[in-house]
C-alpha cells in the first residue's frame, strides 16, 4: 500500500484526481501539462500509458491516445517521462494489461511493476483486468508496494462487491455510469446510487466517468465521495490545443485553471458536507 | 461437454474485460451452463429445430471429383457455404440470438469484419424479432458493400467504427465499448471463439455442428474417420467447429491400413491462416501485413483473453492483413492457441496470391464459388497435397458471392497461376 | 409419370422449331423417357445423389413465424433459396446437364434471364466437367452483374444478346440460333418447362422434387396437406416443381375441417406473375409493362411452343417487363397455361411496386432476403391473406443476392409502404 | 400444288429463287427491290413476311426483319405488298408459325392462307413448323391450292426423311448447312452429302443457307441441285443501301446484277451438268 495515495485520502480534504494520456499531444508539451494541473491543486495524477485498443475508453481519450502513440510513446519512454516530471503529488499509472504483461524480457506482470516502482509510480488502474485475473499483478503490487487500484462499477453489487472489497488497496475507482470514458453534461443518478451501496465501506471512493464542471465535481463530493477523477474534461483542452496549434503555456494555463475550477468545486462540495455535519 | 469449464485452456482463456462487464459476463456463463450444457427448457432441442428449418442444417458432405483426381485423395467438402446467409457464420449468431431470448435480453449488438458474421447476426435477429445493431470497420465496410446491404435490409443499423484502420480489431473495440454502456439489456453476439469466456467455449459448441455431422457422414460414405480435416482460421470458429468432434478421435481405419503410407493414429487437424502478402512484419508501422497469428503470434491479452496475438515487442497490437476481410484479425481463439502449443492442431498458412488461385480453381473445377477465407484451405491442399493422407474433409466454411468486387480487382492486379481471362467482368463493367 | 407422352398439354405444347433440330428433339425425348422416366443405367439415383450431395437437398419447409402471425393462417416457406447457386435452377440444371453427359454430348448451351439459370448451369457444368456456353441479353447482364462474374468463375463463356431489348427472349432466340448451328454435339438447357417438347415435361420433372419433398415436409409437421401452394411464374418452372405432386391431390384434412370456412376439396395452386408497372400494354410500341401472361396473354406459338403468350393482335411478340429479370418474358410454360385454362391453377399477378415492398418484408421480418421474382408470391400473400386458407405453402424460389443493386435503386425511385431507411446503401457507396 | 411453281421446275433450268424481306428497309423500295430481282433472272422469288422473333434467321436477315417491322410492315400490309408488285414469277411466303397462326379473327392457319392465295401467293415456307405439327396448315394449303414447301436439315436422315417425302408439294428446300441464315465465303459439303442423300426422291430439290456468288450457284447446280436459294446476299446489298442512303435505283441495279451473276451461275452448272450427260 502506498504511502502518499493513504496520505492524501487521510488528510480530510476531498482528493482531486486528473487524468491525462503521457505523451499527449507530445514527450514535451505532455510535461508541461502534467506539471500545470498539479499546479491547479491535484492530489493524484492518474498518468495514461496509451495501448493500441483502449476497450474502455471513450473518444476523447482514444484521441488522445492515438496522439501520444504517434508521438511515439512507448512503456520505455512513459517510464522516461514519470522520471521527467517535476511534480509531488502520487502518480497512479492507468493502462491495460497487455503492455504491463509483455514488459522486458519474461511476459508476466513483475518486470512492468518493478519498474514502475524505480521510477516512482504509486499505483496502477488497469480497465480490462478485474479482479478475477489480478493474482499475478497483485502479487507484484504487493511485492514493490503499489497500491492496485480496482473499479467499481454500477453493476458491481452483491457478494461481488464483497469479495471485491477484500482486495482493495489505496482507494476504489467508482464509475459514476456505465460506458466508456468522457466528459458528459449531466451527472449520472447512478453515482449516488453507487456511492449509497458503498456507503458502508470505509475505503477512500474517487468518482470517475464523466464529470465535466466544477458544480459536478462539487454535486458529487457531496453526495459523499471521497475525491473525483477527471478525465476527459481535461483531455479536451489538450484536444482544443493541438488542433489550433496554441502555445504550449496557453494550453497549460487553461489545463490549471480548468484544475482549479474542479478542485474547488470539491472543496465546496466537501466544505458543504463539513458544515452540514459541524453545525 | 467441455474439460475447459474454468474457461481457460491451458495458459489461454479467462476474462479480461472491464468490471462493469463482469456481472453480465457471469450471467452469460450462468445461462450458458443452463441452456446450452443442460438443455434447460429444451434450449437446445429448439436451437437445433431452428438450425434445420431456418438454417437448412444439415449440410451435406460432398465428395469433390475433380480435386480428388487433381490430388490423389479422396477430398471431402463440408458444404457450410449452403448454410442460410453463406457461411457457418450462422450457427452461433442464431444460437447466441435465441440465448439472449432466453436470457430476457431485449437488443444485440455484433462486430463483423468480413460481413459474415454481421449478416448472420442480422438474419438471426430478424427471424428471432430482436432489435440489432452491428459494428462494421469502415474499410470493411468499402470491400464487403454487399454484406452492408443484406443486414440493413434484414433491419439491422449499421455503425461504422472509423478507428484505427477501421477492420474487424477495431469494430470489436467499438462494439465492446457499446457493450459496457448497455450491458443491463444488451447481449454482445461475438462472432469467433474469441473473447472472454464463456464466448470460446460457447461459440465453439454452437459451432460444434460442422464436425459432428461431418463425422457422421465420412463414415457413412467412406466406413471410416478421414486422416486429416482442414479449416482456414481467423478467429478460429469454422476451424473449431469443424475439429472439436475430432480433437480425441484415434483413426479408426488406421490399424487396417494396408498401404501404410500414412499411419494415423489419429485425426489430423490443420488450421489454415492467412499469410497476406508476407509472413514480415513491420513493427515500425506497427503493421503485419498477413494473419498468422497461430504460426507468428506471441502470447499476450486481447479483446477479453489472453491468446496468441500479432503485436510488437511493446505489447501493442498490430494491424493485421490479409485478401479476405473475414481471416483480417490479430488474435486468435484461445483453444485454438492451445491446441497448436500442445502439438494437437498444426498451424500452417497459404499467402493472398495462393487463396485467390484457389479460389478461382475451385470455381472452375468443382462449381462451387468459396469464400476467400475458405479458399485459404484450398489453397493448402494445392501446395501440401501429400500431408492430408488418403481421406480428408475440407471445411468449405462459406460461399464466396460477399468476395466478387475483392476478387476481380485483386486478379487484375496479378500475374496468378490459374488461367482467368478477366475481359468478361471489364464487359460486363460497361 | 405423366399423363402428357404425346408432348401436349390440352391445346399446348407441341414441337415448333426448326427441321434441324427435329432430330436432336427425338434424341432428346428418347433419352428423357429411358433415363428420366425409367431409371436406365441409374440415372435417376445419380441425380438424386448429386443433387443431395452437391446441391444441398432436401431444402427445409420452415415454418415463417412472423408472417404466420401477420396473415392469421400458417404459412411455410419451401426454401429453394438455400440450394446451391441459390435458387431452384439447379435442380433442373443438374438435371439437364447429367442427361447430356448420359447421351454422350459434348458442350452444353443455355440463355438466361435473371441469371440464376445461367449460373446453375455454369456450376453444373462445371461440376460435371462439360464446356458450357451462356447466352444473356445485354441489358440483363447490366441488371445481374454479380450473376455475369459467377458464370465466368465457373469456367463459362458468356455471350451477350444484343437484339431487342436485350433480355430473356432475345437471349432464347439466339441460344436456339446457336443450338441449330451446333446440334450435333450440344445439349441446349432450358431453363424453365417453356420450349418444345421433351422440356417442359422434363424440366417439370426435374423441379417437381420441390412439391415432393414440401408434401411430405408439410404432413411431418402438420399431419395434413396445405389448403394452398403459391409460386411466383416467369417460365413457370419453380411454379409447376412446386405444385405437380398437388394437382392431382384431394385435400384429406377438408373432411373434418370444423371451421367450414375454407372448405376444399383439394389444394389450390396459386401462380403469381409479374404485374410489372401496369397491365395495360402499349401495342403500337410492342410493349407489354408487365409479364402476366397467365392472366393477359393469347394462345400462340414461340420458342417451340404452342402457350399463351404477350403479343399484338398481328402475332408480332411483345415486350415484357418487370422489375425482376426473371419473370420477364412474354411467353409461359404450355403446361401451366393449360392448367390455368381448365381451373386447375389460378393465375394472379403482383405489381413491381408491391413485389419490391414485399422483398423488404420478408427480409425484416423473417431474415430472409428473398429474390424479387420469389418476391411476387409474398407480395400476393400480402394483398390476399384470406385467399390462402389455413395453412399454405409459399415456394421461396430463390434467394435475393443478386438483386441487392436493383432494389436499392427501385426502391430509391419509389414511396413504398414498408419503412426502408435508405441511408446506409448511399453512405456505404461513398 | 400451285401449277406455277411446277412450271418452273418442269422447264427443265435449274431455278434461281431469290428471298428478301417485304418492306426491308421501307414499302416503296422494297416493291422496287423485288422487282428489281425478277429482272435479274428470278424463277420463283420467296418473300419474307417479318416476325419479331425469327429463331432461324443469322444477323443479316433478323437485321432486314428489324428495318421492316420499324417502317410499319404487318401481315395485312404483306398482302396489300403482294398485290402491289408487279412481277410474273411465283411468290412463295416465308415466316414464322405464329403470324399465321394469329391471322384472321379466329386463330387457326385457313384464314391466313386463304388471304395469301387471294393476294396469289404461290406457297409457304415456316422455318418453326416441322412436319410433326404442320397438319391444319397443310390442309389450309391443300384447300387454297397452295404448295407448303418443307425443309430438309442435314439432319433429316433416314425414317424421318421418308415420312417427310410422302408429304413434300412444290419443292424441297434442302439446307445447305447447319445453323442460321447467312452468306458464307463457302460451299458447305454437308450439301453434296444431302444431295447425294436425297438423289433417289424425285421431287425437285432447292438448295438454300449460304450461296454467296455465281460461283456456288454454279458448285451446287453441278452436284444436282435443281435450284438455288439466294437470301443474305442479297440482304447484304439491300442493307448497304440503306446504310449509306443510296438511291432506291442504283440498290435495285446492284441487286438486279447481282441476281444475274447467281442466275448465270446456276446456268453454268446446269450447262455443265447437261453437257456431261448430254455427251
Ligand atoms: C466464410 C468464412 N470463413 C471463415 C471465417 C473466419 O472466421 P472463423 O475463423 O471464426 O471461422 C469467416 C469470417 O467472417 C468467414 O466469413
Ligand atoms: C429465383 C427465381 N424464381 C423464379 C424464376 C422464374 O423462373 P420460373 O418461372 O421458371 O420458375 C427465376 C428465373 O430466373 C428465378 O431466378
Amino acid at each position: 500500500m502506498s504511502d502518499a495515495v493513504d496520505a492524501v485520502f487521510e488528510s480530510g480534504e476531498p482528493a482531486f484526481i486528473p487524468y491525462l494520456v503521457a505523451g499527449d499531444p507530445d514527450y514535451e508539451a505532455s510535461i508541461e501539462y502534467v506539471e500545470a494541473i498539479e499546479r491547479g491543486g491535484a492530489d493524484v495524477i492518474e498518468l495514461g500509458l496509451p495501448f493500441s485498443e483502449p476497450i474502455a475508453e471513450g473518444s476523447t481519450i482514444q484521441d488522445a491516445i492515438v496522439r501520444s502513440l504517434e508521438a511515439g510513446m512507448t512503456p520505455e519512454q512513459y517510464f522516461d517521462f514519470v522520471e521527467d516530471l517535476d511534480v509531488d503529488v502520487p502518480l497512479v499509472c492507468m493502462t491495460y494489461y497487455n503492455l504491463i504483461y509483455q514488459y522486458g524480457p519474461d511476459q508476466g506482470p513483475r518486470a512492468f511493476v518493478e519498474r514502475a516502482a524505480a521510477a516512482g509510480i504509486a499505483g496502477l488502474v488497469v480497465p480490462d483486468l478485474p479482479a478475477e485475473e489480478a493474482d499475478p499483478l497483485r502479487a507484484a503490487c504487493d511485492e514493490f508496494g503499489l497500491d492496485l487500484i480496482f473499479i467499481v462499477a454500477p453493476t458491481t453489487k452483491g457478494e461481488r462487491l464483497e469479495r471485491m472489497m477484500e482486495h482493495v488497496s489505496g482507494y476504489v475507482y467508482v464509475q459514476a455510469r456505465l460506458g466508456t470514458t468522457g466528459a458528459r453534461d449531466d451527472v449520472s443518478d447512478q453515482t449516488d446510487e453507487s456511492l449509497a451501496r458503498l456507503a458502508e465501506w470505509s475505503v477512500p471512493k474517487a468518482v470517475g466517468f464523466g464529470i465535466k464542471t466544477g458544480d459536478h465535481a462539487e454535486r458529487i463530493v457531496s453526495a459523499g465521495a471521497d475525491g473525483i477523477i477527471v478525465g476527459s474534461a481535461l483531455v479536451d483542452i489538450v484536444a482544443d490545443g493541438a488542433d489550433s496549434d496554441d502555445p504550449t503555456e496557453a494550453v497549460a494555463d487553461r489545463l490549471e485553471a480548468k484544475a482549479r475550477e474542479l478542485k474547488d468545486g470539491a472543496l465546496a462540495g466537501a466544505g458543504l458536507a463539513a458544515a452540514e455535519s459541524v453545525e | 461437454m467441455s474439460t475447459d469449464s474454468d474457461g481457460k485452456f491451458g495458459a489461454y482463456g479467462g476474462q479480461y474485460v472491464p468490471e462493469a462487464l463482469m456481472p453480465a459476463i457471469e450471467e452469460l456463463r450462468d445461462a450458458y451452463e443452463r441452456y446450452v450444457l443442460e438443455n434447460e427448457d429444451g434450449f437446445m432441442d429448439e436451437f437445433r429445430e431452428r438450425l434445420a428449418d431456418f438454417g437448412g442444417r444439415p449440410t451435406p458432405l460432398q465428395h469433390a471429383e475433380q480435386l480428388s483426381e487433381r490430388y490423389d485423395t479422396a477430398v471431402y467438402l463440408k458444404r457450410e457455404d449452403l448454410l442460410h446467409g453463406g457461411a457457418h457464420k450462422l450457427n452461433n449468431a442464431l444460437g447466441q440470438v435465441l440465448l439472449a431470448k432466453y436470457m430476457g435480453k431485449e437488443r444485440i449488438i455484433a462486430e463483423t469484419g468480413a460481413g459474415q458474421h454481421g449478416t448472420a447476426t442480422a438474419m438471426a435477429a430478424a427471424h428471432l424479432d430482436m432489435p440489432c445493431e452491428i459494428f462494421m470497420g469502415s474499410t470493411d465496410i468499402t470491400r464487403q458493400r454487399p454484406n452492408v446491404f443484406r443486414m440493413r435490409l434484414n433491419g439491422a443499423e449499421v455503425n461504422p467504427v472509423t478507428t484505427g484502420r477501421g477492420t474487424l480489431k477495431e469494430a470489436i473495440s467499438e462494439t465492446m465499448r457499446d457493450w459496457a454502456t448497455n450491458v443491463e439489456d444488451t447481449h454482445y453476439v461475438i462472432g469467433s471463439i474469441v473473447g472472454p469466456d464463456p464466448f470460446p467455449r460457447m461459440v465453439r459448441d454452437f459451432q460444434s455442428v460442422i464436425g459432428r455431422e461431418a463425422r457422421e457422414q465420412i463414415k457413412a460414405k467412406t466406413g471410416r474417420l478421414p486422416d486429416s480435416v482442414v479449416a482456414c482460421a481467423g478467429g478460429g470458429s469454422n476451424t473449431m467447429g469443424a475439429f472439436h468432434e475430432f480433437v480425441d478421435s484415434a483413426d479408426p481405419s488406421s490399424a487396417d491400413k494396408s498401404s501404410g503410407q500414412h499411419p494415423r493414429d489419429r485425426v489430423d487437424l490443420i488450421a489454415v491462416e492467412a499469410g497476406g502478402s508476407s509472413l514480415d512484419v513491420d513493427e515500425k508501422a506497427g503493421v503485419a501485413p498477413n494473419s498468422a497469428t497461430l504460426s507468428t503470434g506471441e502470447e499476450g491479452v486481447l479483446h477479453g483473453a489472453r491468446t496468441k496475438l500479432l503485436q510488437d515487442s511493446d505489447g501493442q497490437i498490430m494491424e493485421s492483413h490479409s485478401v479476405s476481410a473475414g481471416l483480417d484479425y490479430s488474435g486468435v481463439g484461445p483453444e485454438l492457441a492451445h491446441l497448436v502449443d500442445s502439438g494437437r492442431v498444426d498451424a500452417v498458412n497459404v499467402d493472398d496470391e495462393a487463396a485467390l488461385e484457389a479460389f478461382h480453381r475451385l470455381s472452375r473445377l468443382e462449381g462451387i464459388i468459396p469464400a476467400l477465407e475458405s479458399a485459404h484451405a484450398f489453397g493448402y491442399l494445392e501446395e501440401n497435397p501429400e500431408e492430408v493422407g488418403d481421406v480428408t474433409v475440407v471445411n468449405l466454411s462459406g460461399r464466396g458471392d460477399k468476395d466478387l468486387e475483392t476478387v476481380v480487382e485483386e486478379t487484375e492486379k496479378r500475374d496468378l497461376d490459374v488461367d482467368v481471362d478477366m475481359s468478361v467482368f471489364r464487359e460486363a463493367e460497361r
